[in-house]
C-alpha cells in the first residue's frame, strides 16, 4: 500500500450550521498518519453533518478544515485522491451486481485490479455472491459491500457514517481488525458511531456539545 | 482505458436499460398520449394533420419531462451522485453524461417512433422527415435544460410537480420551432430557418446547461 | 467609494439606511401617482382610434416595464450573491419576487381588460399577452423553488441559478413567441403602434413609469427590512431591537 | 382637461367600464401590496420575540443539563 506519511487533516474551530442554527460548540483538532477519531454526539447534533462538510460535500460550516495546510476546496484533487467517504447512502447501484459497483469505483479513481476486489468480498465472507445484483442483498449485506471499498480502494484517510450500522458481531470483527491494520499501515480514520468501540487501537473520541444559544449572540455582525 | 466521460455514459445507459421501465414507460406515453387526440378532437384525417405537428411535439416535450427524473432521483438518493462529486469527477461531465444517456435511452427512441404517429395521423412523407429532423435536433436540448430543473428539485419532495412548473416555460422555444418546422413541411413551405434555430438552440444549451446544472447539483447535495 | 459598497453590503447598515430612506420614498410614491393619475386620467387627449381606453396605457405600460426590469434586477442581484457570495444581494433578489410577480399579474390582467374593447374579447394570444404569461410562470418558478427548501442559504443559491436561467431564456422566449405569433396573426390591431405619441400623453406615461419605480423601491425596502430580520436573528443587534420594544 | 361634466368623466366615451375597471385593479393591488409589506417586518418582529423565548428555554435547559452531568460526575 503506498502512503504519504506526511499528509495532515486538521479544524479549527469549526461548526456546521443547520437552517441558520449552529448545531454544536466549534471543535478543533488535527490528525496525521495512524490516528483515528471517533465522533459522538446525541441524535441531531450534527455528526453526518460534520463529516459531510469535511469531505467538501457541503458547505454549511463555519471555520477551517485543511489538508495538508491548505484549505480543501483549493486541494480538492490531491485531497479526494486520498479520501475515502462512506456515508448513510452507501452509493451502490441496485442494478448492478456486486463485482460491477464495486470496479466502476475503481475505474473512477483509475485503476483496476479484479483480484483485490474478490480478496475483500472474500474476507467479508460475500465472495460467493459476487456476481449477485445489490438489489437482492439483505441491508446488512449491503453496507458490507460498501465497506469492501476500503480494501478495494487503497486510499489513506477512511471517513465512515456510522459503519457499525447492520453489521453482525463478526463483521464489526472484521471492521476493526481492517481499521487496525490500515493504522498500522499510517492510515487516518474518522469514523462516527453510538457504541463505544474497544476493539480500534488509540481511537480518540471527539464529543459534540450543543451550542450554547447565548454565546452567539456575540457574533454581533451576522454569521459569515 | 476508455475516457472517463463514455465510461460514465455507458454505466448510466447500463443501469437504466436494467430496469427497462425508463425506456419503455416514456415511449409508451408518447404513443398513448398521442393516440388519445384523435379520440378527443376528431377522427377526420384533414384536420388530423393539421394538428399533428403540435401533439407530436407536446407528447414528445412530456415524455422526456417524464423521463428526467429516473435519472437523476435514484441516484442521488442512494448516495451515487456524492460519490461521484468525491471521485473529483466535474459535475458538469456527470450532467452531459447524464443528458446523452437520457437522450439515447428516451430521445432517440421517439425520433425513431414519430414517423409511425405521422403515419397514424396522416402526414404526409415530407412533413415526417421533418418531424424526425425537428425531434432529432430538438429532444436532446429538452433533455439539457431539463437536467438543470432536475438538479435544482433533486432533494425536495414534491419535486415532480415544482420540476414541471421550473421546465416547461423553459421549453416554449423549442416547442414552437419543433412544431411550427413540421407544420411548414406539411403545407409545403420553407422550413429550414426553424431547423437552423432549433440548431443554434441546441448549441447554446450543450455550453450552458452543463455549468448551470453541476452547479445547482452541489446545492442539492449541500 | 468602495466603503459605502461594502457598507451596503451589511444587513445592519441596510438596515438602518432603508429606515432613513422609507419616509420619502413613502411620500415620492404618492406625490408622484397623485400627479400620474391626474396627468393620465384629466390632462391627456383621447386617442383618435382608441377614445378613452388609451387611458389604460398609463397604468399597463409601466406595470409590463416594471416586470421585466425587476426580472432582470432579480437575476442580476441573485448572480452577484451567488459569485460573490454577498447576503445582502440574495436578500435583495428574494425580494424582488413577489413583487415583479404582482407587477407581471396587473400587466395581464390590465392587458386583458384593454382587450376587450380593442379586440372584442378578454384574451387573445398575442405575443405581448403570451410573453407576459411566460413571464408570469418564470417567477412562480422562482418562488417555488426558493419555498421548497428549508434551509434559506441553499435556497438562495439554487434560485439564484433558476433566475439566471431564465435571464437567458427570457430573450429567446420573447423572440420565440413574437415570432410565432407573426406566423399566426390574423389582422388585429397592434395596440402599441403609434406613428408618434402626443406630448402630453407622453408626459403621463412618463410620470407613471417613475410614479411605479419609486413605488416598487418603496415595497422593495420594506420587504427587504422583513427578511433582513429573519436572517439575522442570530445578530445581537436584532434582537437588542426586538426586544427592547 | 378633457372632460365637460362629471359625467362624461365617469363615462369615458362609453368605455368607463373597462378603464375604470383597471384602474381599480392595479390601484387596489397596488395599495394592498403597500399596505401587507409594510406590515411585514412588525410581524417578523413579533415572531422572532417568540423565537428568542423559544431558544433562550432552551439552551438555560441544555446548561442545567449539562451542570447535573458535572455534579454527577463529580
Amino acid at each position: 500500500m503506498q502512503q504519504k506519511p506526511d499528509n495532515r487533516l486538521k479544524i479549527e474551530n469549526l461548526t456546521v450550521f443547520r437552517s441558520e442554527l449552529p448545531l454544536f460548540e466549534p471543535v478543533s483538532f488535527s490528525m496525521k498518519a495512524g490516528e483515528a477519531i471517533q465522533i459522538k454526539g446525541t441524535n441531531g447534533s450534527g455528526k453526518t453533518s460534520l463529516l459531510r462538510c469535511l469531505c467538501g460535500l457541503s458547505h454549511r460550516h463555519q471555520g477551517l478544515i485543511r489538508w495538508n495546510d491548505a484549505n480543501i476546496d483549493d486541494v480538492k484533487d490531491d485531497f479526494y485522491a486520498h479520501l475515502l467517504y462512506i456515508g448513510h447512502a452507501l452509493g451502490l447501484k441496485p442494478k448492478l451486481s456486486i463485482e460491477q459497483n464495486l470496479d466502476f469505483y475503481q475505474q473512477l479513481r483509475f485503476t483496476q485490479d479484479q483480484a483485490i476486489i474478490l480478496q475483500a468480498l472474500e474476507q467479508l465472507k460475500i465472495g460467493a455472491y459476487h456476481d449477485e445484483l445489490v438489489g437482492n442483498l439483505s441491508a446488512g449485506q449491503k453496507r458490507r459491500v460498501a465497506l469492501a471499498r476500503i480494501i478495494s480502494e487503497p486510499v489513506s484517510l477512511w471517513v465512515l457514517d456510522e459503519p457499525m450500522v447492520a453489521l453482525d458481531v463478526e463483521g464489526q470483527a472484521w471492521l476493526e481488525r481492517a481499521c487496525n491494520q490500515h493504522l498500522a499501515d499510517g492510515g487516518m480514520i474518522i469514523l462516527t458511531s453510538h457504541q463505544t468501540i474497544e476493539g480500534i487501537n488509540g481511537l480518540t473520541e471527539l464529543r459534540l456539545n450543543e451550542t450554547n444559544w447565548k454565546e452567539t449572540y456575540l457574533m454581533d455582525e451576522g454569521l459569515a | 482505458m476508455s475516457s472517463p466521460l463514455w465510461s460514465l455514459v455507458k454505466r448510466e445507459i447500463s443501469v437504466v436499460l436494467r430496469s427497462q421501465s425508463e425506456f419503455v414507460y416514456p415511449l409508451a406515453f408518447f404513443i398513448i398520449v398521442t393516440s388519445l387526440f384523435p379520440l378527443a378532437v376528431t377522427p377526420d384525417p384533414v384536420q388530423l394533420a393539421f394538428l399533428a405537428p403540435g401533439i407530436i411535439w407536446v407528447a414528445a416535450l412530456l415524455s422526456i419531462l417524464l423521463s428526467l427524473n429516473g435519472f437523476y432521483q435514484a441516484d442521488y438518493e442512494e448516495g451515487g451522485l456524492e460519490q461521484l462529486l468525491l471521485a473529483g469527477v466535474p459535475g458538469s461531465s456527470i450532467v452531459i453524461a447524464k443528458s446523452a444517456a437520457n437522450w439515447l435511452v428516451t430521445g432517440l427512441p421517439l425520433v425513431m417512433i414519430a414517423p409511425l404517429i405521422g403515419v397514424l395521423f396522416n402526414i404526409d412523407m415530407q412533413a415526417n422527415w421533418v418531424a424526425m429532423l425537428s425531434l432529432l435536433l430538438g429532444t436532446p436540448t429538452l433533455c439539457l435544460i431539463g437536467s438543470i430543473g432536475m438538479c435544482l428539485t433533486l432533494g425536495l419532495r414534491n419535486g415532480g410537480v415544482l420540476l414541471t412548473l421550473l421546465v416547461l416555460p423553459l421549453f416554449i422555444p423549442v416547442l414552437i420551432f419543433g412544431a411550427s418546422a413540421v407544420q411548414a413541411a406539411s403545407i409545403g413551405l420553407d422550413y429550414s430557418g426553424q431547423l437552423a434555430i432549433l440548431g443554434a438552440l441546441l448549441i447554446l444549451s450543450i455550453i450552458l446547461a452543463p455549468h448551470a446544472g453541476a452547479a445547482a447539483m452541489k446545492i442539492s447535495i449541500d | 467609494m468602495w466603503t459605502w459598497f461594502y457598507q451596503l453590503a451589511s444587513p445592519k447598515w441596510f438596515y438602518q439606511f432603508s429606515n432613513k430612506l422609507l419616509p420619502w420614498f413613502r411620500a415620492a410614491t404618492f406625490i408622484l401617482f397623485a400627479a400620474g393619475l391626474a396627468l393620465g386620467l384629466l390632462f391627456s387627449p383621447l386617442d383618435y382610434q382608441q377614445g378613452n381606453t388609451v387611458r389604460i396605457l398609463y397604468i399597463h405600460v409601466p406595470a409590463a416595464f416594471l416586470s421585466m426590469f425587476v426580472y432582470v434586477l432579480m437575476a442580476l442581484s441573485g448572480g452577484i450573491g451567488f459569485i460573490w457570495r454577498i447576503k445582502m444581494a440574495h436578500i435583495v433578489s428574494v425580494s424582488c419576487a413577489p413583487i415583479g410577480a404582482i407587477f407581471t399579474l396587473l400587466a395581464l390582467i390590465t392587458g386583458a381588460i384593454w382587450g376587450k374593447p380593442t379586440w372584442g374579447t378578454y384574451w387573445v394570444w398575442d405575443a405581448r399577452l403570451t410573453s407576459f404569461l411566460i413571464l408570469l410562470f418564470l417567477y412562480l418558478g422562482f418562488m417555488a423553488l426558493h419555498n421548497a427548501f428549508d434551509d434559506r442559504k441553499t435556497a438562495d443559491r439554487a434560485a439564484a441559478i433558476l433566475a439566471l436561467v431564465g435571464l437567458v431564456n427570457i430573450p429567446i422566449i420573447h423572440f420565440s413567441v413574437e415570432w410565432w405569433n407573426s406566423l399566426h396573426q390574423g389582422a388585429t390591431i397592434s395596440k402599441f403602434e403609434k406613428p408618434s405619441m402626443d406630448a402630453d400623453m407622453l408626459k403621463a406615461l412618463l410620470t407613471m413609469i417613475v410614479a411605479f419605480q419609486v413605488y416598487f423601491v418603496t415595497v422593495l425596502l420594506q420587504r427587504v427590512k422583513a427578511e433582513i430580520l429573519l436572517r439575522e436573528k442570530l445578530s445581537g443587534w436584532v434582537k437588542k431591537l426586538v426586544t427592547n420594544q | 382637461m378633457y372632460f365637460q361634466s362629471f359625467k362624461e368623466f365617469i363615462e369615458m366615451g362609453g368605455h368607463g367600464f373597462y378603464v375604470w375597471l383597471c384602474y381599480g385593479v392595479v390601484l387596489s393591488g397596488l395599495v394592498s401590496y403597500f399596505i401587507y409589506s409594510k406590515q411585514l417586518a412588525k410581524r417578523n418582529q413579533r415572531n422572532l420575540i417568540k423565537f428568542y423565548k423559544r431558544m433562550d428555554a432552551r439552551s438555560q435547559l441544555n446548561a442545567n443539563n449539562q451542570l447535573n452531568a458535572n455534579n454527577e460526575a463529580q
